[in-house]
């Protein structure tokens, strides 16, 4: 089947255009978070630019994943979460009473650190997002199915079997369909919580190599512990760190910034292994 | 979003109906004893010379103490039963055998009540007259109650004993211990709140059992005087004469009725604390 | 060191007197309810024929057979679950996707079928005489009986039902999320399928103890034997038949032991039923 | 795939609920145009009733009656309550009961007891009362084997047991049973089970069991025989009508069967269950 066949205008991902652009897609300002009045994230002011790999990186209970989730407002599901500060995508604000949470979250993908495929089969993971979003035409279907499933290195591997189960994968080809189902919706934004920590090492390298080549096409936050990781593959930094069991924002610049010529001394610690 | 909150208030208005029902059953418990509550003083219950409703006596203590004792006596019988049927399935089986028990233990905890009081009207209400008549009596009560809580016990203590950690075992083991050493010094403390649950939710569905026990026991208001003795229980009195009571005979099976869910409550509620106490 | 040695053979002894007991016990238990089956079998299985069941009773149950007393246990059933699956379900999902553990509603909602798990079957019998069959006007009548049993059913399906849905994993829930789908759509498609042995099994423990169930039916339902020509009628459930037929009617045990070899025959399919689907549940969990 | 099984299985099951819902629903209009009648009461006059009405169904099609025993209070309270369209009664009317009217289809006496097996014939009325009030614990006592005997009283509430309390003028507190029982039939089942046991029932209920082999017999009272034409010419000491009560003016149908009761159409029936036709006293 031809890959550009349709409306879908995604190309084969090794032709498409790396631009990572500093203008800001999402602004976060003054972030603060909490779980049953204790303060999880602390005052975070942060903007994401446009297809740009940005990493989070910090020691754990930092509050990185709490961030990751409040752009996506999955934190309105957790009992007891409550947010203040302001959160723009696009300029607009993902708290205003007219944004629809299910447009905001079709728009902004997100991948968790175990690959959570749902229990049907590989076929039926994909379309049932689209459905949800109101594209049901089969052929459709079949052809954005195609075509993620191509651009996550998953079609020549299940093209012949899409209809057992997800749960028959493995690791990395789950994480990998995970993936794959996020940009089934064609996302402006993919946030990744630790993608390839629960991986083993080559799939973890497999899922490394596929993020990276979606630098440019998508903006992609991602939180990681593996530092080597984040410099291997990230654009931008922030990090950060916990002050008075409160997350906090640290530093924020380009990865080179960050790794090679930190301006604060808790940064220089942390990626050198020193503290942390 | 919209169509969330539909389903939501749904949802929401279907629960409220079920937990109507809780409040309905209260209202109408009360409502249909009212009478009697507010008419008569409650010290009839105690203190009238017995149970002769057509005679406006209305002393329920002799059924109460009846349902008290069949429930006791069949806790006496079924506990070690149930206990060392548990055991057996955890500690002293071989794996096939402690399957196949298992089985048969489940199975009798699905039989209904009424094929227990038929096998015991018809086998052990003629063999104890054969030995001391009438043989409908307390005994009879106890000895199918008995049956039917047995596989209610075992089957908690198991599920309690089959939560002990297996290192607490190993480590018991490595100490050198006895194998009822093993038991009784780790393995029952370890799952004693379970059991305990367990044996209390039995009490439970023993004193409020109506038709095993309305079958077997007799139904003679009376305080016992040997187990050989016919008793009627609370419940059973309710079976045996709610379709013919009127006015204050009606309101006093009500109360009774209540007196009988209060006490159950009582002890499920005991069971639920214990059990949220072993949980946390 | 002889009072070690002396101390050790205490302990064998005692521990093979406490083995000793176990097998006692167990012998004792095996052998009785062997005995109590036996007895079902053998004073059953010869009554027991192609017209037992197609034929309606007789002279009080004496002859014929049980098709109406079957007929109403259906419907009795039917109503009950009917009534009961979707208030029952409709709690649990609420319980466990639409409010928090901790919530007043939540809290009000479990207690009071904490509460009611607990009431004697006697109880909802009264209560459905006084509710159903003379407040409502319903008097002895299969709906009645079916919407008692409903009441008495709501626990049990509710906390079935409840335990299911929490067994599902919530990344199910948090990914769906995500994706921008719907809780509403994510339930019909991911949660109920994935929670759906537990569901069964739930359903089918609810049916099982609705099979077995005599005293609350006693004077809701009521004990006419004929065949039922709607849920008006009254009608007699199999479990009632057998207490009416081992009581009432001389010369009616050995239809009572056929009807109480059909009704726990039919208990030990729905029994090994949701065992079966309990089991598969397990194992599930381990392999994933 | 277990999951989709299950499935499956809640479907069928839930489907099967609502195929049958509507079946009944679409059932339901027609069983509504069919006449109903609920009869409740006394357990002795209930299988009478029930062979009443099987004939009167088979000459009336679309008439359903329903007949349920559970003791004549039960047929009173029922009549009271609305519950039962006609309260079967098996005792005369008390001066409370006046706003109810009574039918009278049948006679019937109330008669002693045993096992087939007691040498027992007669007791006297001073005999009686030592046993039920339990004076007298063994049958030796009355010229029987030396065994305990097994005292059969009826649950209050039966009319059977205000009729025998009455005749030998006890109180109910008095008695000292081992059994309670509350149908006439419970009764024939329990002393036919127990070779000591002494209870007293129907006199037509106990005929009709020992006619079909339960080894019971009945004793006589007073030096009357409990038989059928002792009933008749009125020679038998405990007698009492058998009754069905209205609380209100009957309906069409309701007056249709009562008078259908008490013709000779059914006087067959009567005598087939061994009572007495009203018409023949």
């Amino acid at each position: 089947m031809n890959a550009n066949q349709g409306a879908f205008t995604l190309g084969p991902l090794e032709a498409g255009p790396a631009c990572c652009v500093p203008q800001p897609v999402v602004q976060v300002k003054n972030l603060s978070l909490q779980y049953d009045g204790k303060m999880a994230l602390d005052n975070v002011t942060l903007d994401i630019y446009k297809g740009c790999i940005t990493a989070l990186i910090g020691p754990s209970g930092c509050g990185k994943t709490s961030f990751l989730s409040a752009i996506n407002r999955l934190t309105d599901l957790i009992p007891g979460c409550g947010v203040s500060g302001q959160i723009l995508v696009n300029n607009r604000d993902i708290h205003h009473a007219s944004s629809q949470v299910q447009v905001l979250r079709r728009q902004i993908g997100m991948v968790f650190q175990k690959p959570t495929p749902f229990p049907l089969s590989i076929r039926r993971n994909i379309a049932l997002p689209l459905n949800e979003h109101g594209i049901t035409q089969k052929a459709e279907v079949a052809a954005v199915t195609e075509q993620v499933l191509r651009d996550v290195g998953l079609w020549d591997e299940v093209h012949d079997r899409l209809d057992v189960s997800a749960l028959s994968l493995s690791g990395g080809q789950q994480q990998r369909l995970c993936i794959a189902r996020a940009l089934a919706l064609k996302p402006e934004i993919l946030l990744m919580d630790e993608p390839c920590s629960a991986l083993d090492p080559i799939a973890s390298g497999v899922v490394e190599d596929l993020i990276s080549r979606l630098q440019g096409r998508y903006t992609i936050v991602i939180v990681t512990h593996n530092l080597a990781q984040a410099r291997r593959i990230a654009n931008y930094a922030a990090f950060f760190w916990v002050r008075e069991h409160a997350g906090q924002l640290v530093e924020f610049g380009r990865c080179q910034h960050i790794f090679e010529s930190p301006s604060h001394e808790l940064t220089a610690a942390y990626v050198n292994g020193s503290r942390g | 979003m919209h169509i969330d909150h539909l389903l939501a208030g749904i949802l929401r208005a279907g629960a409220a109906v079920a937990a109507l029902v809780m409040l309905l059953i209260l209202f109408f418990l009360l409502y249909e004893s009212w009478p009697v509550l507010t008419e008569l003083s409650v010290f009839r219950f105690v203190t009238d010379t017995s149970w002769h409703p057509l005679e406006r006596a209305y002393n329920l203590m002799p059924m109460l103490s009846g349902t008290l004792l069949a429930s006791m006596g069949a806790l006496m019988l079924a506990v070690p039963l149930g206990m060392a049927s548990a055991l057996f399935i955890v500690f002293f089986a071989p794996t096939h055998l402690a399957t196949l028990y298992g089985r048969l233990i489940e199975l009798l905890a699905g039989i209904p009540s009424v094929v227990f009081g038929f096998w015991g009207l018809t086998t052990l209400v003629p063999l104890i007259n054969e030995w001391h008549p009438p043989g409908a009596s307390l005994l009879a009560g106890i000895l199918v109650l008995t049956l039917m809580i047995l596989p209610m016990i075992t089957l908690t203590a198991y599920t309690a004993l089959a939560a002990v950690p297996e290192e607490l075992f190993r480590n018991a083991a490595a100490l050198g211990l006895s194998r009822w050493g093993m038991i009784s010094g780790v393995a029952l403390p370890a799952a004693r709140t379970g059991i305990t649950a367990g044996i209390i939710l039995a009490a439970a569905r023993a004193l409020g059992e109506t038709m095993a026990v309305l079958m077997v026991a007799g139904n003679v208001v009376q305080y016992p005087e040997s187990i050989f003795d016919p008793i009627r229980t609370l419940a059973a009195n309710i079976a045996l004469e709610m379709a013919y009571a009127m006015g204050d005979h009606r309101a006093v099976l009500f109360v009774s009725g209540l007196l009988l869910m209060l006490l159950v409550m009582a002890l499920s509620a005991v069971a639920g604390l214990l059990e949220k106490h072993h949980h946390a | 060191m002889p009072e070690m040695i002396w101390h050790h053979t205490l302990q064998k002894i005692r521990d093979c007197g406490v083995q000793g007991f176990v097998y006692l016990a167990v012998l004792l238990v095996s052998a009785v309810f062997v005995w109590m089956l036996a007895d079902l079998v053998r004073g059953g299985f010869a009554h027991l024929s192609w017209e037992f069941m197609t034929e309606s009773p007789r002279d009080a149950g004496r002859a014929g057979g049980i098709a109406s007393i079957l007929v109403s246990t259906v419907l009795i059933l039917l109503v009950a679950l009917v009534t009961a699956v979707p208030l029952a379900w409709a709690t649990a999902v609420l319980l466990t996707e639409f409010v928090p553990v901790t919530s007043p509603l939540g809290k009000t909602v479990r207690f009071s079928l904490f509460v009611l798990a607990g009431v004697p079957s006697i109880v909802f019998g009264l209560f459905g005489n006084a509710f159903f069959s003379i407040y409502l006007g319903l008097g002895f009548s299969i709906l009645s009986g079916g919407l008692t049993l409903a009441c008495m059913l709501l626990p049990i399906l509710t906390s079935t039902a409840e335990a299911g849905l929490r067994a599902v994993p919530e990344t199910y829930r948090l990914s769906a999320a995500a994706l921008g789908i719907t809780r509403t759509a994510a339930l019909i498609h991911l949660i109920f399928p994935a929670a759906a042995p537990a569901l069964a099994a739930g359903l089918l423990i609810g049916i099982g103890r609705a099979l077995a169930e005599t005293a609350a039916l006693l004077f809701t339902s009521g004990y006419v034997d004929r065949m039922p020509g709607s849920l008006f009628d009254s009608g007699r459930a199999l479990a009632l038949h057998i207490f009416d037929l081992s009581m009432n009617v001389p010369g009616g045990d050995m239809p009572a032991y056929a009807s109480a070899l059909v009704l726990v025959s039919l208990l030990l399919c729905i029994n090994i039923l949701a065992m079966k689907l309990a089991y598969s549940l397990q194992r599930r969990k381990i392999l994933t | 795939m277990f999951r989709k099984n299950s499935y499956l299985l809640i479907c069928l099951i839930l489907l099967s609920g609502v195929a049958a819902g509507l079946v009944l629903l679409s059932t339901a209009p027609a069983s509504a145009a069919t006449q109903r009648l609920v009869l409740t009461g006394s357990s002795t006059v209930a299988p009478l009733v029930s062979e009443i009405a099987r004939r009167f169904e088979s000459l009336y099609p679309g008439v359903r009656i329903d007949v349920q025993a559970g003791g004549s209070s039960r047929g009173i309270n029922d009549v009271r309550k609305g519950v039962a369209d006609i309260g079967m009664v098996s005792r005369a009317l008390k001066p409370d009961e006046d706003d109810l009217r009574a039918f009278t289809i049948a006679l019937d006496g109330i008669s002693l007891i045993v096992h087939a097996s007691n040498p027992v014939v007669s007791l006297s009325k001073q005999q009686v009362v030592s046993i039920f009030t339990g004076n007298v614990m063994r049958w030796s006592a009355v010229g029987g084997p030396d065994t305990r005997i097994t005292v059969v009283n009826k649950a209050e509430g039966r009319s059977t047991l205000e009729l025998f309390l009455d005749y030998f003028q006890l109180k109910n507190s008095m008695i000292k049973p081992h059994i309670i029982i509350g149908d006439n039939a419970q009764g024939i089942k329990t002393v036919a089970g127990n070779r000591n046991a002494i209870g007293y029932v129907s006199i037509g209920a106990a005929e009709y069991e020992t006619r079909r082999g339960m080894p019971v017999r009945l004793l006589a009272l007073d030096g009357a025989a409990a038989s059928i034409s002792n009933i008749q010419n009125g020679n038998f000491p405990l007698l009492r009508p058998l009754n069905l009560v209205i609380s209100h003016e009957p309906q069409d149908l309701a007056r249709q069967f009562l008078t259908f009761a008490q013709s000779p159409q059914v006087r067959d029936l009567v005598k087939a269950q061994y009572f007495v036709p009203v018409d023949a006293h």
